[in-house]
C-alpha cells in the first residue's frame, strides 16, 4: 500500500529560514531521510559551514559543528579523526567549498578523508546578496559580474566534481539536481549511496547538488527551476563521475 | 620514578603534551618548531593517538576546532607567520567556547621575518590576535622544565575554561637542550564535556557547536559570559616569579629567554654592587598587574626588557599607573641583547656610568 | 663553577652531537647542562656551532657571549667566535684543519692539536671530536671520562653504539695531547 | 483514504508542489495568508488526490505530508 510520507525524524519541525523555493530545503529534507533510511540519527555529527545554510545545526536533530568559511572539510577531519566510528558529513555551498575552501576539500578528498560533504551548488553567493561564485556561468548576471561573468576577465567556472574525480583518495563523486522531483529521486539515491561509502570506510566521498536561488538569480521558483534545467545542466553534466560500480 | 633527561625544548613539549593525555595534533611545518611535529609524527601513533600533517596552518587549527569541539584534547603547534593563519580558528574557538593548546615557537618578524628568536608575538597574544573580544591564556615558558609544566597545565587550563592556551615559547627555547625531569604520571584535570559532539546515540539531546550568533542581545550575552570568565581567570591564575626585588634598586621585567639573559645580568650587577630585581610573567595574559603595582610601591625604576621593539613594557606601564619611571631595552630581528648591553642600560638609567 | 663553550666548524664534523655529549656528561655528573644549536638555514652544509654550559648552578641564557672555552674545528670558525673567548679563557683548535696565524690572531690562549690528522690515522674522521674532548677534560676536569662513555651511549645512534670503544680510545688519546 | 495535508503556516507559497502535482490539484491559496506572510498552497479537489507524494518530494519546506485524510 501507498506509505504514509511525512517529515524525516533527523530533521526539526520549525521553520527553516530559506526563501522560498530554495533547493536548501529539499536537500535538508533529502539527508535526513538518508540519515533516518541508514539508521544513523544517533550516529553523526553533521558540519554546518558558512552561507545561508550557516545555522542548519538548528534543522539537523544530531550533533553539529559550525566551521569557519571554507573550512569545514577540515573541522570534519577534526571531528572524524576523534571518533572513527561516527558518520561526519559537511554540508557546503559553491562559494564555501569552491574558493575559499579550496584547499580543504581538496585535501580532505586526497586523505581519503572518510567523510562525506554535501555540496551545494547555486553559481552565487547567496547568503551576502548574489554575488559571482567560483560556478557562476560564463556570462551570467550576478551583483559582481553585472555585465555577465566575462571568462577573459573573470575566469571560467570550476567544475569541482570533475577536479576531485581525479584524486585517489575521494572514491564516489557523483553531480545530481534538484530542481524536479525526479532528479530529487536520484539525488537522494547518490547521497544515500555516499553515506554508505563511508560507513564501508572507503573514502571521501561527495554529491554535488545543482540547486536553485530563486532570490539573487531574480526568477520566481518555478522559472528558477526551468533555469537551472536550461542553463547549469548543460555546463555541469550530471551523473556519477566516481564510484558508479562501488558495491556498498 | 621521575626520569630525567636531556631534550630539546620542542620535543619536551611533544612529549609534555603526550603525557597531559592529549591524543590528537594537527599541525603543519614551520621553523623553529617542525621538531614537535617530528616527534609526534612516530609518538602519536606509538600510543594509538593520532598525527595528521595538515595542508596548511588555516586546516590545522579548523582541525583542531572539528576535534576539540568532538571532546578530543588537541595540540596545534606553529610560529609566528603560521600563529597569524591560525587566528581566523583561534577566535572561532574562543567564540564556540571550546578548549584548545595552541603553541607558538616564535621568530622574528614582521612579514616572513626570520628563523631567530623573538618574543614579537606578544600583542598578538595578550591583546588579540583575531577578530573581537576575546582572550588567550598566554604562558611564558622559561626553561625546558617549565616547557613540560605549562604544556601540562596549559591543557588543564584550556579544558578548565574552554579556552585557547597559548604557549608562547620562542626560538631559542624550542630549538636548545635542557634536563627535564618528567613525572611518572599526569593526572589530568577531568572536565566536563557534555557539551562535545560525540553522536547522540538516541540518549540525549543534540549538541551543537557554533560561534554565530546573528540576534544581538544573546551575542552580547555570551560577551558577557566570556568576559566574567576572563575576570575570574585574572583573579585565579595569575603566575609570575618574584626574584630579589626586596630592596632593589631597579626591577626587571622580563620573560622567557630576555629573563634568562637578565638573571645573568643579575650576577654581573651584584658583583659591580647594583642590586637588580626580576619580575618574571609566567602568564603573559593573565598579566601579573597587582605584583608589579606591588613593586611600583617598593623600588625607583623599572626596566622591561624584550626580544622586540617594546611590547609587554606597555602592560607594566599600565600596572605601574604612572607612579615610577617604567624604561625599555629590547633588540629585533633575531638579535639577542646581550648581557652587557643590558648592564650597560641599567647603570645609565640609574645614573651608575663607569666610563 | 660554570663552563661555557662554544664549539664550531662546518657541518658533517659532528659539532651539534659534540655539543650534546658534552651536555649528557654534564648531566651524568649531575650537573645542569644547556645545548643551544645554530639552526635553520645554516643546517645545510656551510657552517656550524653550537652552545654548550655545563654548571654546578642555575643556568641562566643558553646562548654565550663570551665564552670561556671555543673547540674550533675550521679557520672561519677561529675567525668569528676567537675574539669572542673570554681573556681568561682559551681555544682548542685543530691544527689540521686551521692556520697558525689565524689562532694567533685571536691573542687568546690556545691548544692547537691535530685531532683529524689523528683520527684519520684510528681510522675515522669522527673521533676528532672526541679526541677535542679529551683535550677539554685535560685542560678543564669539566667531567669524568666515564661519564663520557654514559654519555655517548644516549647520543650516538644505536647502530653506532659498536664504535664507542674507539670512541673511547680517541678521548683517551685527546687526554694525553 | 491517504492524501496529501499542507500544513500551510508552514509553506511558504512557493509552488513547487503545483509543478510536481500530476493530478493539477494544487494551487496558491491567493485568499490565506499565513503567519510568515505568504499566500499558501491548497489542494483545490482533495478527492481527486492519488497520494503518489510528489509534492512532498518538491517541498522545500516539509509543509506537505501524506496521511490518512481527516488526520489534519
Amino acid at each position: 500500500m501507498m506509505p504514509v510520507m511525512q517529515s524525516p525524524r533527523s530533521l526539526e519541525k520549525p521553520t527553516m529560514h530559506y526563501c522560498p523555493g530554495c533547493s536548501h530545503g529539499i536537500a535538508h529534507r533529502v539527508v535526513a531521510e538518508v540519515i533516518d533510511e541508514l539508521g544513523l540519527e544517533g550516529n553523526t555529527i553533521g558540519v554546518s559551514s558558512v552561507g545561508c545554510s550557516y545555522n542548519n545545526y538548528l534543522y539537523f536533530t544530531f550533533d553539529m559543528q559550525q566551521a569557519a568559511h571554507g573550512r569545514a572539510p577540515a573541522v570534519a577531519t577534526g571531528i572524524k579523526r576523534v571518533h572513527p566510528e561516527r558518520t561526519v558529513f559537511t554540508y557546503q555551498g559553491d562559494g564555501d567549498l569552491a574558493a575559499i575552501g579550496t584547499a580543504e576539500i581538496i585535501h580532505a578528498a586526497a586523505r581519503g578523508e572518510k567523510i562525506t560533504t554535501i555540496f551545494i551548488n547555486n553559481t552565487t553567493y547567496g547568503m551576502t546578496s548574489g554575488q559571482m561564485a567560483p560556478t557562476t556561468l560564463a556570462g551570467q548576471v550576478t551583483t559582481t559580474s553585472p555585465a555577465g561573468r566575462n571568462t577573459s576577465t573573470q575566469g571560467y567556472p570550476i567544475r569541482m566534481s570533475e577536479v576531485l574525480a581525479q584524486l585517489e583518495g575521494a572514491v564516489f563523486i557523483e553531480r545530481v539536481s534538484m530542481h524536479d522531483v525526479n532528479h530529487i529521486i536520484q539525488a537522494k539515491r547518490a547521497i544515500k549511496k555516499a553515506f554508505r561509502v563511508q560507513m564501508a570506510g572507503l573514502g571521501f566521498s561527495m554529491v554535488e547538488v545543482l540547486s536553485t536561488c530563486p532570490t539573487n538569480w531574480g526568477l520566481t521558483p518555478i522559472k528558477a527551476v526551468g533555469w537551472l534545467e536550461k542553463n547549469m545542466m548543460e555546463y555541469y553534466k550530471l551523473g556519477n563521475l566516481k564510484g558508479k560500480d562501488l558495491e556498498v | 620514578m621521575p626520569e630525567k633527561v636531556l631534550m630539546k625544548g620542542n620535543e619536551v613539549i611533544a612529549e609534555a603534551a603526550i603525557r597531559a593525555g592529549c591524543r590528537h595534533y594537527f599541525g603543519y611545518p614551520i621553523t623553529p618548531q617542525s621538531e614537535i611535529a617530528n616527534y609526534l609524527a612516530w609518538r602519536m601513533p606509538a600510543v594509538g593517538g593520532v598525527f595528521l600533517q595538515a595542508e596548511s596552518e588555516i586546516a590545522a587549527i579548523n582541525m583542531v576546532y572539528g576535534a576539540s569541539g568532538a571532546g578530543a584534547r588537541v595540540l596545534t603547534t606553529s610560529s609566528s607567520p603560521g600563529i597569524s593563519l591560525k587566528q581566523e580558528g583561534i577566535s572561532y574557538i574562543a567564540g564556540a567556547e571550546i578548549p584548545a593548546v595552541i603553541v607558538n615557537v616564535m621568530r622574528c618578524g614582521p612579514g616572513l621575518g626570520g628563523i631567530m628568536p623573538a618574543q614579537s608575538d606578544y600583542f598578538q597574544a595578550v591583546k588579540g590576535g583575531g577578530h573581537g573580544d576575546y582572550r588567550n591564556i598566554a604562558l611564558a615558558p622559561y626553561n625546558a622544565q617549565e616547557l613540560y609544566e605549562l604544556t601540562v597545565k596549559a591543557f588543564d587550563l584550556a579544558d578548565k575554561y574552554r579556552m585557547t592556551v597559548m604557549i608562547m615559547a620562542d626560538g631559542a627555547l624550542g630549538q636548545m637542550m635542557e634536563t627535564v625531569e618528567f613525572r611518572d604520571e599526569e593526572k589530568p584535570f577531568e572536565a566536563d564535556k557534555s557539551w562535545a559532539t560525540t553522536g547522540t546515540g538516541m540518549k540525549r539531546k543534540k549538541n551543537y557547536i557554533t560561534s554565530i550568533y546573528i540576534d544581538p542581545e544573546e551575542l552580547e550575552k555570551l560577551n558577557n559570559r566570556l568576559q566574567a570568565k576572563y575576570r575570574t581567570i585574572e583573579e585565579n591564575e595569575v603566575m609570575y616569579e618574584e626574584r630579589d626585588c626586596e630592596g632593589a634598586e631597579i626591577v626587571v621585567c622580563a620573560f622567557g629567554l630576555a629573563a634568562r639573559i637578565v638573571r645573568n645580568v643579575m650576577d654581573m650587577a651584584a658583583a659591580e654592587g647594583i642590586k637588580v630585581g626580576l619580575l618574571r610573567p609566567v602568564t603573559l595574559w593573565p598579566f601579573p598587574v597587582k605584583a608589579i603595582s606591588d613593586i611600583a610601591e617598593k623600588t625607583d625604576v623599572l626596566l622591561s626588557v624584550e626580544l622586540n621593539a617594546g611590547q609587554m613594557v606597555e602592560d607594566v606601564r599600565l600596572a605601574v599607573n604612572g607612579r615610577k619611571p617604567v624604561h625599555f631595552y629590547g633588540r629585533t630581528g633575531g638579535i639577542l641583547p646581550t648581557q652587557n648591553e643590558i648592564l650597560e642600560e641599567i647603570k645609565r638609567i640609574l645614573g651608575r656610568g663607569n666610563k | 663553577m660554570q663552563h661555557e663553550i662554544i664549539i664550531a666548524g662546518f657541518g658533517g664534523q659532528g659539532i651539534l652531537s659534540a655539543g650534546r655529549i658534552i651536555c649528557a656528561a654534564g648531566m651524568a655528573e649531575g650537573k645542569n647542562t644547556t645545548w643551544f644549536p645554530s639552526y635553520g638555514p645554516e643546517m645545510r652544509g656551510g657552517t656550524a656551532n653550537c652552545h654548550a654550559i655545563v654548571s654546578d648552578g642555575e643556568i641562566g641564557s643558553p646562548i654565550i657571549n663570551n665564552p670561556d672555552i671555543l673547540i674550533a674545528m675550521t679557520s672561519p670558525a677561529i675567525d668569528k667566535f676567537g675574539k669572542m673567548v673570554k681573556e681568561n679563557g682559551f681555544i682548542i683548535a685543530d691544527s689540521s684543519l686551521i692556520e697558525k696565524s689565524r689562532i694567533e690572531a685571536t691573542g687568546r690562549t690556545a691548544y692547537s692539536i691535530d685531532a683529524a690528522r689523528k683520527a684519520g690515522d684510528m681510522g675515522h674522521k669522527a673521533f676528532a671530536m672526541l679526541i677535542m674532548i679529551g683535550k677539554l677534560i685535560k685542560e678543564t676536569g669539566i667531567f669524568k671520562p666515564e661519564s663520557v662513555e654514559k654519555a655517548l651511549y644516549e647520543v650516538l645512534k644505536k647502530e653506532l653504539h659498536g664504535l664507542i670503544p674507539k670512541e673511547m680510545d680517541a678521548l683517551c688519546v685527546g687526554m694525553e695531547m | 483514504m491517504l492524501r496529501a495535508v499542507i500544513y500551510s503556516e508552514r509553506c511558504k507559497g512557493c509552488g513547487l508542489c503545483i509543478a510536481a502535482c500530476p493530478k493539477k490539484i494544487i494551487a496558491i491559496n491567493k485568499s490565506e495568508f499565513n503567519q510568515m506572510g505568504y499566500n499558501p498552497s491548497m489542494l483545490t479537489d482533495p478527492g481527486k488526490c492519488i497520494a503518489c507524494g510528489r509534492c512532498v518530494i518538491a517541498c522545500p519546506d516539509t509543509a506537505i505530508e501524506i496521511k490518512e485524510a481527516g488526520d489534519a
